[in-house]
């Protein structure tokens, strides 16, 4: 079965974060696809390789690069919900004349319209968020 | 894409401004339109405070989206079902919404209202009818 | 000095109103902002609790936020609108601050 | 196949329970996740509307959530408790997911 | 600092895990311990469940902060306010919440319990003494 | 009179980081003090100089800026829940080994004690948040 997924909540910030992580990693264990990960709202904030969580606590973002790595899932994090809170790659931060980036590895910037096609493409969509 | 049209119902329960999330919602309905497939938008509890007329941001400097609703129509998103119970519940009537309208194609370009007032097991109904619930 | 208390919560979706209601003292100030305005709309399956309140309380609305709702018109009477200017005198005419998040 | 509903919201806290109960079909499925756990904790004001709602629907509660929160022996009798795993299977088994944030 | 003692209470309504309200919460209280004020804690409404005994967080993988209020004593934060009627709409007695003590200083040292049951209307004058709420 | 104004909530997320500015400008207009805005939890996110708002919004993250250096404002952000979301100086961003770093101008980093602090000298603090 392929699920898609929607993350709306900023990573530590909202426990739907964590389930939405926990979902995807239990559904690819099941052998299951996960079409997508879109991450809009708050929920891009998932995708930025600054934070430096406590050493005793999870490392939200460093564990959906690794999950992304892993299992070539394609993550992806709204372009117009990044803008409004800072999270760019380097092709944004040159558009934009900002002088850093933050996006983490395995994450991409693109369009509200990879979430649309992941409600078209996915036979289940999930959404997780406040 | 070859894939039969879907059905989408974009759920709206949160209240404008205080959070993001109903702008957010909004613009996602807009760049939806532009994919074939069947769309509708359901206003509940208080996403019904969405569509109220005469929203004025000015001295609160945030942005006034409401404006957007009326541009719904020419997206072709012409199905907003508003709950009665929940504009009841919230000292509303029709008549404190904004006149949401739409041209109908099928019968010679008439304008007609966009906004459906149901209720609350008719909403659940159509619910129930939905491929994909987008939930905001 | 009175508690100034602020209610940002819409009064149908959270807790937050019903809870300052059951315990702010008598004479104390309440203040709605953001969606916290909602608790002044009337008519509303709350409104006669605020309208019970308006005995016991000295009641505003912050009215940038009302008008930004579009809902000026469907006041509850006897709730004062106030600006920011109006919100910083409150907080500084009370003795503290009590938000309701 | 019927929708599956989720709960993640503290019925003491925000109406998202409430309206679930109010508008989830006869024998639909509600799963409680995160603060939603809570719905599922016995001798609470909200526990009557859970023990009708088990008549009429099929209950589950995410037990990582109930764990984590220590309420293991607190829980409704009927309510099944699922992992992720569990989670994955409802999801696949219902017609869709319909998230009461 | 040559000013007076102030009386700061931390008003705790929020339950724990959900958001991160709850943990950020007790991080301020650890280090405001450092300052010499008079401090308290009030646990209402969903508040109460931060301090449930037994919670087990090793299958979502977010942090169990549960021990921390367990140090709390140490760090001389030893009135910590629950209120009775908070516990009772949740099912909860004292008995489901951990065994919170300190030591006192005063009395030769003993241990006493640091959590106390208070009914709203005591835990509502309790708020009015106070100088500073820092509500979260 | 002298405020101290503490902002849980981050940038166009919450109507909260709103008000908190609003509150804060109308204060020091009036002739009142601000001791110090405090940003913790999500409000550390309203301190990042890589949001690109769409053109007809207001700029949150500016607006603050702006408002600190006319007026000198203590603008804080809170190192322990900035390192959990990301946001750093050049400072952290040594400490931490991160290769970018996202602060704005007029915002400094610096501990939970400044609450305190804001608390203790404060005549009255306020909290905006969810």
């Amino acid at each position: 079965m392929k699920f898609g997924v929607v993350v709306l909540e900023g990573p530590y910030t909202h426990e739907a974060a964590d389930t939405a992580y926990q979902f995807t990693k239990a559904a690819l264990e099941k052998g299951h696809e996960v079409f997508r990960v879109f991450f809009y709202h708050d929920g891009v904030n998932n995708g930025t390789r600054l934070t430096t969580p406590p050493q005793d606590d999870r490392n939200i973002v460093t564990r959906w690069s690794e999950l992304g790595e892993e299992h070539g899932l394609d993550l992806v994090v709204c372009v117009a919900a990044a803008q409004r809170r800072g999270i760019v790659d380097a092709d944004e931060a040159k558009r934009n004349g900002k002088d850093a980036d933050n996006i983490a590895p395995s994450f991409r910037i693109s369009g509200l319209g990879q979430l649309i096609e992941a409600g078209i493409q996915s036979d289940r969509l999930l959404v997780f968020g406040d | 894409m070859s894939e039969a049209i879907k059905k989408f119902m974009y759920v709206n329960r949160k209240a404008p401004y205080g959070t993001v999330y109903a702008l957010e919602s909004l613009e996602v309905v807009l760049i939806g339109a532009a994919f074939d497939q069947d769309v509708s938008m359901a206003f509940m509890d208080d996403g019904v405070f969405q569509l109220t007329k005469g929203q004025d941001t000015g001295d609160t400097g945030v942005k006034n989206f409401s404006p957007t609703y009326k541009a719904l129509g020419d997206y072709d998103v012409n199905k907003l079902y508003v709950e009665k119970e929940s504009l009841e519940e919230r000292g509303l009537s029709l008549d404190d919404l904004m006149p949401l309208t739409y041209e109908d194609e099928d019968d010679d370009w008439n304008e007609k209202p966009s906004i459906k007032l149901v209720s609350r097991s008719e909403l659940t109904d159509l619910m129930e009818e939905q491929d994909v619930l987008m939930n905001f | 000095m009175a508690t100034l208390h602020t209610v940002n919560k819409s009064p149908f979706e959270k807790n937050s109103l019903e809870r300052c209601l059951s315990t702010a003292k008598d004479g104390s100030t309440i203040l709605f902002i953001e969606d916290g305005v909602y608790s002044a709309v009337k008519g509303t399956k709350v409104s006669s609790s605020i309208e019970a309140a308006l005995g016991k309380h000295n009641v505003y609305a912050l009215k940038p936020d009302v008008t930004t709702r579009g809902l000026s018109d469907n006041m509850i009477d006897g709730i004062e609108l106030v600006d920011y200017d109006g919100f910083v005198d409150l907080a500084a005419e009370c003795s503290k601050v009590q938000s309701w998040l």
